[in-house]
């Protein structure tokens, strides 16, 4: 797969394409447009880290909402309000003073939309896929984490239907700061595991 | 399939690139190709299982310079095809004709429902009791299993040992279900596997990879 | 390297195509290329070792979609390079530039000369007094060894138990040689796996593959 | 790896890059064209597969030929005067009623020169490269080749310095032919394992 989001090939035959398979589709009657264009909305808008980044923030900052977190995540989750599509059934890890976390999908793009959205390119991309189970120190590296050799790595390949989200550590000098500004904080990177937080 | 697709593990793909803003569609195509994947599945039955099993049958030259949603466009067709609720002669330009009646519709994802249907998910949990083959703590091993179709097991585990640390519960199975031999279902495991079974003594020893895997996938150690 | 190039075991390629006709080459580019890489290598020190390293380094979309002699080309001009035998500017069209001091050069290998090294080929085998690490009948495994540069070590056989068929003698390490660190000559053995060993119970129980491994590559079972 | 020989890409480009890098080459004197020319005389006219048939030929017809090609294969196709590049350790393999060899390089292109010549594209190409060491019936049914289950197969992954040639059995109802006529039925697939001789 490109690493690059844009398609290497003239960009009007596959959207030549994509129209006529809306249209026909749409004629058959098996989708609305309004409905496509109302999807698109949620995926743009509604849907991404800052809902994942709430949740990081909420178990920051109430031991009880962490406990439920880490024990039931689905509904922890929910409790916040996002549920569904590709988060179905949600899991999350927790790192630590000793143990990092990173989430990959070596088969294809699981991800979970409800907390993060939609995957940004490199996540789908091969050089991730491929690395981050067999390398994950050096793929840590590149996205500028220099972990000690204390710390243990802890690759989550979620190829099945379980989705992973990562807790990352609190920072350091954040113990005044409420709920809202700790989700400030919050990189949809340090969810996945690729940043710190 | 021990296709392309199942490359963990694999070298030589160059480094991470990221891009500078990151949109989460890069044109007006990308956002359509999308969404018709989410909302046909509403209609035409099928599920990420079938689209996967496509997408990985493309071509390997094609899979890599594709970009990711003329990965879909390929997948979403070839399942429509199959399902004969479009067809080449239609894609190619000719007037769409009526569904073939062996083709069981429901109707179109309607606008006002995408949030509620968005939120419910499609949850791929089942409430059939079937007893679990493995318990935490148990060592297993991944196994030998090449097969032709679609399997959520990836070669870089098979034939390794691992131990099961949670029973995530009864679900369908991916592998059964992409060939048309029904769900299946079964309990799902995380199974924790040393990098050093996996990779070698260059490994780091504190390195785990862990992966959720089906009762079919495991066999005990 | 775990790259594209390791792909015994792997599916989704497609038929196996045969040509009508096959003729030794199809064009007269095809003639020169392999001329080149044949005689070159008598003026220039470098081996199949390199070759094969710089192929392998082909990025995989350009791997997948390049012809045979494609391949050659890319590697031959980047093994030239790492010699300082001809630059870019050279290829790009600059006047050819005398060869700098540091490139140890021979005389070019002569027409009346041909036949007699081709005949005389560029045998691997080393005089070496090495100690076979292993014995016909020995019960070894392939080692997960997982580098980053050239290995003759196939993927699909690693961590897999096999007994060894025969000594073949002491051979220059490809492995060892392609990244540099010398020769290192040891013994190569014919390993015999069972191919319910390396793909699982489905492989016909009598069915065997064979492989030619060096002394590193192995260790006891 | 294209399937085909011939490149997809203009052959202007490569034609005009590798014209230059002889052009090149040869003003610096590390090569000779005249040498290219004889080398190419050499695979096109001198070295092919009617080598190795004259190998299998004298062993069909010659116990002691055959005892020396079984044990030391590279002095006994010496004898015949064949020898040198991609053939300087050689290994012959013999099908029996109970055993079908079949010779693949996964990693490359790795095939017996002196004997056979340079290798045909499907032997180089990636579907036979991925699935003779697999599922070598499927492939070998792709050939024509269907195996009883009373018939082990050996598959070579002539991977490193040795290189491999089939010794066919000997067709029945070739006990009055001479060595000559034998040598016309023996194939390149057959010394390859994808034909019965």
């Amino acid at each position: 797969m490109s690493e690059h989001g844009h398609p290497r090939r003239g960009l009007t035959d596959i959207e030549l394409k994509v129209r006529a398979l809306e249209a026909i589709l749409t004629e058959k009657g098996l989708v609305d447009p309004r409905a496509l264009d109302a999807i698109v909305e949620q995926y743009e808008t509604r849907i991404g880290p800052r809902n994942g980044a709430a949740v990081v923030a909420r178990a920051w900052t109430d031991s009880a909402y962490k406990a439920r977190l880490m024990s039931d995540a689905t509904a922890a989750i929910a409790e916040l309000g996002y549920r569904g599509l590709q988060g179905e059934n949600m899991v999350v890890v927790e790192n630590t003073a000793t143990v990092h976390n990173l989430v990959v999908c070596t088969l294809c793009s699981c991800y979970p939309w409800p907390v993060l959205g939609l995957p940004p390119v490199w996540y789908k991309s091969a050089p991730y896929r491929s690395r981050a189970v067999i390398d994950p120190r050096g793929v840590l590296k590149e996205f500028g984490i220099d972990l000690s050799v204390t710390t243990d790595v802890r690759v989550w390949d979620s190829n099945a239907e379980l989705r992973y989200m990562v807790l990352p550590m609190r920072p350091r000098g954040t113990e005044g700061l409420g709920a809202e500004k700790l989700a400030a904080l919050v990189t949809r990177d340090g969810m996945i595991g690729t940043a710190s937080v | 399939m021990n296709g392309l697709h199942d490359m963990g593990g694999m070298m030589g793909f160059g480094p991470i690139e990221r891009e500078a803003h990151e949109p989460v569609f890069h044109a007006d195509w990308e956002r359509r190709m999308f969404a018709l994947v989410s909302a046909v599945g509403y209609a035409v039955p099928f599920n990420d299982d079938h689209l996967r099993r496509e997408i990985e049958r493309t071509p390997p030259a094609e899979y890599l310079t594709s970009t990711y949603y003329e990965l879909w466009y390929r997948a979403l067709v070839s399942v429509l095809e199959e399902r004969r609720a479009v067809s080449r002669e239609e894609l190619a330009g000719a007037r769409p004709r009526p569904l073939p009646p062996s083709v069981q519709i429901g109707p179109a994802l309607a606008a006002g429902k995408v949030v509620a249907a968005i939120a419910a998910g499609a949850s791929a949990r089942r409430d059939a009791r079937v007893p679990p083959r493995f318990t935490v703590g148990d060592r297993v091993r991944a196994r030998d299993l090449n097969p032709a179709g679609h399997t959520r097991l990836p070669r870089y585990v098979r034939g390794r040992p691992g131990v099961i640390t949670r029973d995530h519960g009864v679900f369908s199975f991916n592998d059964s279900n992409a060939r048309g031999d029904g769900e299946q279902p079964q309990h799902v495991h995380a199974v924790c596997f040393a990098m050093r079974d996996l990779w070698g003594p260059a490994a780091s020893a504190g390195d785990h990879l862990y992966l959720d895997l089906w009762d079919d996938h495991l066999e005990p150690a």
